[in-house]
């Protein structure tokens, strides 16, 4: 423990600003998405087709979710300072659950593949999108009231 | 209660026990979460119906209680701070701030959920909504379960008494709360 | 190239798949020698090292068993001349290794991947506890009015072939045949498909291969294969089931 | 209920012999129920275990005899309907696997050993220890019960794919299959504490000296197998809160018509449920280690290499699961890469069998009991391994998927592993754990009973399995094809009494030793581990007089140029070796 406290030594200021840094980068990713559609046009209007206001929506959400998650565990938890093992075995677990994700997503994310056909998925999103399309004509301007 | 075996005090990774342990805690818990987790992302890919749920969730909810969490986990830390300098009184108190935090945190999410529920998007209203309380509601508990240690802990270290567990339970809240800065865009911001 | 390379190896273990398999159930559709001549391929392959292993290991036991005043050897196991023991036959492993996965992966892809054009279509549907078939009829065309469904009897003509549609109403269920080596899991709110070639006459078991709740164990139903005469006749008659089939 | 009464109870008695001569005086409730020295709790645990694997088998004895004669009165259980049946064989797999092989092999084994083989006095987190252990008990208990409820016990299929298992209209179980996953779930509970426990006492609590390389192969394998387990359970305790929760409050996670997919809950099982396989091989392939080379005299044959098979026999492990599901409707596309991966693992588990086998070269072997439990979990262990590699290869599953090849298969390598496994832990270990030395005649009958009517009870459903027999099927005689193989069945049904017969004689054994065996002394085997040194049964604390340190590696027998053939670790270099 001896050894770790002048590891740990920062002072308590070190600390706070590492929440400062959290809370602004949560204000973006909040901001982002409502944002998005605005740059999306202003990169439309110098030229820069190719940004899309999904990917404004994206990096600022999970973009700055793993720089966010990334301050907390390398300075809160201490991650920076500790046994490099302890940083590889939590890279280990986040890689075998890409490893799940690449195994099952081409049988579950997907709704149709070789010789099979997810018909109840995609029967349910056919409805929904419908369901939702009219329930937006019928009541855009109540809901525009709602979230104000 | 019997001695603390000659075991606990061996430490031939270098890695305090409690620690250690804390940590493949931590690693089991990635796996937990993240099986639900990666099972909500690939439905959500699937189905762009989805969207139109996830816009019925309140963001400003999701970003006060990330805020919340946040400032409880800067008192953990600094909890953790104080620990090693051996105040264990200070540490204590920084733990019941962050343990305030967590009470304000699930405080909130009753309200959210109330006016959610009432507003008919319960569990079985559709795919999106289970996974919403589902996946909520396990890292509610984990929240909860945090409180209920660090009381113990805080109760404890105002004794000065192992005040090293002020920097066990402060990893696994930081877990908890890294959990949350992934929940809250997946479920609120993503649409 | 692959497909010459896979015949060639396919015809050596052919004989074997025959009177392996094949004595114990009858040989059924296009593709089932491709999996006995696959499983006599494998059984001869892990028969070799398994042998191999059997053999050393009761050798190893007599000749080094405990006789009085000898010692064991003191052996890391590290040694060049000893490691090569393992690492010989770690290598060929490998090679046996890569041919029956190719062997696997050849027959996997003709039965499951691949969907051959189709002579006719049936329509597979599974529910607690029972089998319904759904034969396209006459006009050799499902969704039409003069489909033909039957009750725990499939009805198909030799020699044709066929693509199924595998639906199931509530839980998974699972379409086996075994004299086709065929088998596909039904799963409520997928269409499976797939295919199957009969190659052979007479009337044999469907038996349900997943779990699928209380009544499972009686989840039987018979596939009646006919000639084209009996067949057509069978269509024209307007399909008529042999009267509890399944003897139940 | 009364299954965890009769395991207190058999601890009990047990321990009022083996601790004739112990000096504490504590309550019996504080020192056999409620303790927290982890010999006691691998107690508690080999005793639920033992209890446990007493119902999974009176299971298959019922659901064996329905089998070879249908529809009759089964002697101690009357006539057994199709949903008993099918509850038989579900909670049979449950039990068999989660309840009697991860205890026993894992959790008792584990406790017992880890802090006795590093020299350490106790687990790590001695109570969470024992609050693992509790916890598990309640998962038993549970489990148990869940036979009494309405509607009986659950009926799925020990993988409880949804729908049917989700959705009580299709189960008619609706609280058998709520009791089950809650059971399930807590016994995952359990396993994640008690192998949090065992990595980090392996990890930290090593007696001075000891190093990587010079840790016997038994705690490696314990060790992995609780890593592995921690890194795969994660997806299904998730999956289980879904499934339950399908169950209780009615979402719709894997129903299809309310939006899910029953794939999911596949992928999320066999996720966990394959490297569970090698979560309980390892151990069962330590223990063997550990045996083989104490009878054998012999140095293990490349420790580092065997170790690495295990670290890639682990890795690989989470590359295979979907080879379960060939046929179950995943993208047949993904097929191809299963295969690839399966066939590839078989080389490392391949090399691991060989290495075991050639560490006899050279040795010295004695067939003593717990040696031949050893030898015969490499026999048949091979014949499990290679019939794997049918089902591993896609195209050849089409046809063998869900018969009893199948099942044939797995119990090749479930039996050595959770039974032989076990015996020849038991046998080798029983001197250090009761202070008394077991019966090697009425040993070596057990032996040869158990393995020649396990081999004939399976033989034949290899047979039967190849013949297209499916699994689950409660009566053949529904089968025109099938019905004919009568006689196969009834000579698997009968082997199986016999092999249930012949644990009998384990079990006097295993009384009649307690109470009359010779007296062990610390090292009746001249074993060279540290759990040798410690009085045999260990007090509290294992070495009161002092910890020992370690000098060497776990397997120096017959070094040269020493006059014993056997070099404990605890000796230092410089001296003869102790007694």
């Amino acid at each position: 423990m001896a050894e770790h406290e002048e590891h740990t030594g920062h002072g308590q200021s070190y600390y706070v600003r590492i929440w400062g840094i959290l809370l602004a980068l949560l204000v973006v990713s909040i901001v982002g998405p409502v944002v998005a559609p605005a740059i999306e046009e202003m990169a439309a209007g110098v030229g820069a087709h190719a940004v899309k206001g999904w990917m404004i929506t994206l990096i600022t959400a999970f973009g700055i979710a793993i720089v966010k998650a990334y301050l907390v565990a390398a300075n809160f938890m201490h991650l920076r300072i500790e046994k490099r093992y302890i940083t590889y075995l939590l890279i280990t677990m986040l890689m075998l659950m890409l490893l799940f994700f690449a195994g099952v997503s081409p049988d579950v994310m997907r709704h149709e593949g070789t010789n099979w056909q997810n018909v109840a998925a995609e029967q349910e999103i056919d409805r929904a999108l419908k369901a939702q399309e009219a329930a937006g004509a019928e009541s855009h301007g109540a809901e525009g009231a709602e979230q104000h | 209660m019997s001695a603390r075996p000659i075991a606990t005090t061996r430490s031939a990774t270098g890695i305090a026990t409690g620690k250690l342990a804390v940590w493949w805690v931590v690693g089991s818990e990635i796996v937990i979460f993240g099986g639900l987790l990666m099972s909500y992302l690939m439905h959500r890919l699937g189905h762009p119906e989805w969207a139109d749920y996830a816009s019925h969730t309140n963001p400003w909810f999701g970003g006060i209680n990330t805020f919340v969490l946040l400032t409880s986990s800067l008192f953990a830390v600094l909890a953790h701070h104080a620990a090693e300098k051996g105040d264990g009184k200070k540490a204590a108190a920084w733990l019941v701030g962050t343990c305030a935090g967590g009470l304000i945190f699930i405080g909130i999410k009753a309200v959210e959920w109330t006016i959610e529920i009432s507003h008919g998007y319960t569990i079985t209203a559709n795919g999106f909504w289970q996974f919403y309380y589902t996946a909520a509601g396990l890292h509610a508990l984990h929240v909860i379960g945090g409180c209920i240690i660090m009381l113990i802990i805080a109760n404890d270290a105002r004794k000065q008494l192992e005040l090293h567990r002020v920097e066990l339970i402060g990893i696994y809240w930081h877990f908890v709360d890294i959990v949350w800065i992934f929940l809250f865009p997946l479920l609120y911001i993503a649409k | 190239m692959l497909q010459g390379l896979y015949d060639f190896i396919k015809g050596i273990f052919a004989p074997l798949g025959d009177s392996m398999i094949g004595s114990l159930v009858p040989v059924g559709s296009s593709f089932a020698g491709d999996i006995d001549s696959l499983i006599a391929l494998v059984a001869v392959f892990v028969g070799f090292w398994g042998l191999l292993a059997y053999i050393m290991f009761f050798f190893l036991i007599f000749r080094y068993r405990r006789k009085e005043g000898t010692r064991a050897q003191y052996v890391t196991g590290e040694e060049k001349n000893l490691k090569r023991w393992i690492s010989w036959p770690h290598a060929a492993i490998i090679v046996c290794d890569l041919v029956i996965v190719f062997m696997a992966v050849m027959v996997w892809y003709n039965i499951k991947q691949r969907l051959p054009e189709a002579d006719a279509t049936v329509r597979i549907v599974a529910q607690q506890w029972a089998w319904n078939f759904v034969h396209p009829g006459p006009d050799g065309v499902l969704d039409t009015d003069d489909d033909i469904d039957t009750f725990n009897e499939l009805h198909v003509q030799e020699g044709l072939t066929y693509q199924y549609e595998l639906v199931s109403k509530d839980v998974l269920h699972d379409f086996s045949v075994p004299v086709w080596r065929l088998k596909q899991d039904a799963i409520p709110g997928r269409i499976m498909k797939g295919w199957f070639k009969p190659t052979m006459t007479g009337t044999f078991d469907i038996q349900c291969a997943e779990m699928c709740g209380i009544g499972h164990g009686i989840m039987g139903a018979r596939v009646v294969i006919e000639t084209p005469e009996e067949h057509a006749a069978w269509v024209s008659s307007g399909g008529t089931t042999l009267a509890s089939a399944t003897g139940r | 209920m009364a299954e965890a009464s009769t395991a207190t109870i058999e601890t009990h008695e047990t321990h009022t012999h083996g601790h004739d001569d112990h000096h504490h005086e504590q309550s019996f409730w504080s020192k056999y129920v409620f303790s927290t020295d982890h010999k006691i709790i691998a107690m508690q645990y080999m005793f639920t275990g033992m209890a446990m694997a007493l119902i999974g088998g009176y299971m298959s004895y019922v659901f064996r005899m329905q089998l070879a004669y249908p529809g009759q009165s089964v002697p101690g259980f009357g006539v057994v309907s199709q949903g008993e049946y099918n509850a038989m064989v579900t909670n049979h797999g449950t039990i068999m696997i989660f309840w009697v092989a991860m205890p026993m092999l894992i959790a008792a084994f584990g406790n017992y050993l880890i802090p006795l083989m590093i020299g350490a006095d106790d687990m790590v987190f001695p109570r969470i220890n024992r609050l693992s252990y509790q916890v598990f008990l309640i998962s038993a208990i549970i489990l148990i019960a869940s036979f009494f409820v309405p509607g009986g016990g659950f009926a799925g299929a020990w993988t409880a794919y949804p729908p049917l298992s989700a959705n009580a209209e299709y189960s008619l179980t609706p609280l058998g299959a709520q009791f089950w996953i809650v059971a399930v779930a807590l016994e995952f509970v359990a396993f994640l504490l008690g192998g949090i426990n065992f990595i980090t006492t392996l990890m930290n609590s090593r007696a001075p000296g000891m190093k990587m390389y010079d840790i016997p192969m038994v705690l490696w394998m314990i060790v992995i197998a609780s890593v592995l387990f921690m890194a795969s359970v994660g997806p299904l305790i998730a999956g289980a809160v879904m499934l339950f929760m399908d169950q209780s409050i009615g979402t719709g996670f894997f129903d299809p018509s309310r939006g899910g997919d029953p794939i999911l809950w596949q992928h999320l099982f066999w996720f966990f449920g394959h490297p569970e396989v090698y979560v309980v091989l390892l151990p069962a392939m330590g223990i063997v280690a550990d045996v083989m080379c104490t009878f054998a005299r012999k140095k293990l044959f490349n420790y580092k290499l065997i170790l690495f098979t295990v670290f890639a026999t682990g890795i690989i492990s989470f590359f295979v699961w979907a080879h379960h599901q060939f046929v179950a409707g995943i993208d047949p596309r993904m097929a191809n890469v299963f295969t690839v991966t399966t066939l590839i693992i078989s080389i490392p588990i391949a090399e691991m069998l060989f290495l075991y086998i050639a560490t006899l070269y050279g040795g010295s072997i004695q067939l003593t009991t717990p040696m031949l439990w050893a030898l015969g979990f490499i026999a048949e262990f091979l014949i499990g391994g290679v019939t794997g590699i049918f089902l591993g290869a896609s195209g050849a599953d089409v046809y063998f998927h869900d018969t009893y090849f199948v099942l044939a298969h797995f119990h090749y390598t479930f039996f050595p592993i959770a039974i032989i496994g076990f015996y020849a832990g038991i046998t080798y270990w029983f001197p250090k754990m009761f202070g008394k030395m077991m019966n090697e005649t009425l040993g070596k009958i057990h032996f040869w009973g158990t393995t020649i009517a396990f081999n004939c009870i399976f033989i034949p459903l290899f047979i039967l399995g190849a013949a297209g027999q499916h699994r689950r099927i409660y009566n053949f005689q529904n089968f025109p094809d099938l019905a004919g193989l009568q006689g196969l069945r009834v000579f698997a049904t009968t082997a199986l009494l016999v092999m249930l017969a012949f644990q009998v004689v384990f079990l006097v054994n295993f009384v009649v030793s307690l109470i009359k065996g010779k007296p062990a002394g610390k090292n009746p085997w001249k074993s060279n581990t540290l759990e040798w040194t410690a009085d045999s049964p260990p007090p509290h604390g294992n070495w009161p007089e002092g910890l020992p340190n370690c000098y060497r590696g776990p397997y120096e027998y017959s070094v040269p140029g020493r006059e014993e053939d056997y070099w404990p670790q605890n000796v230092p270099p410089d001296t003869a070796p102790a007694e």
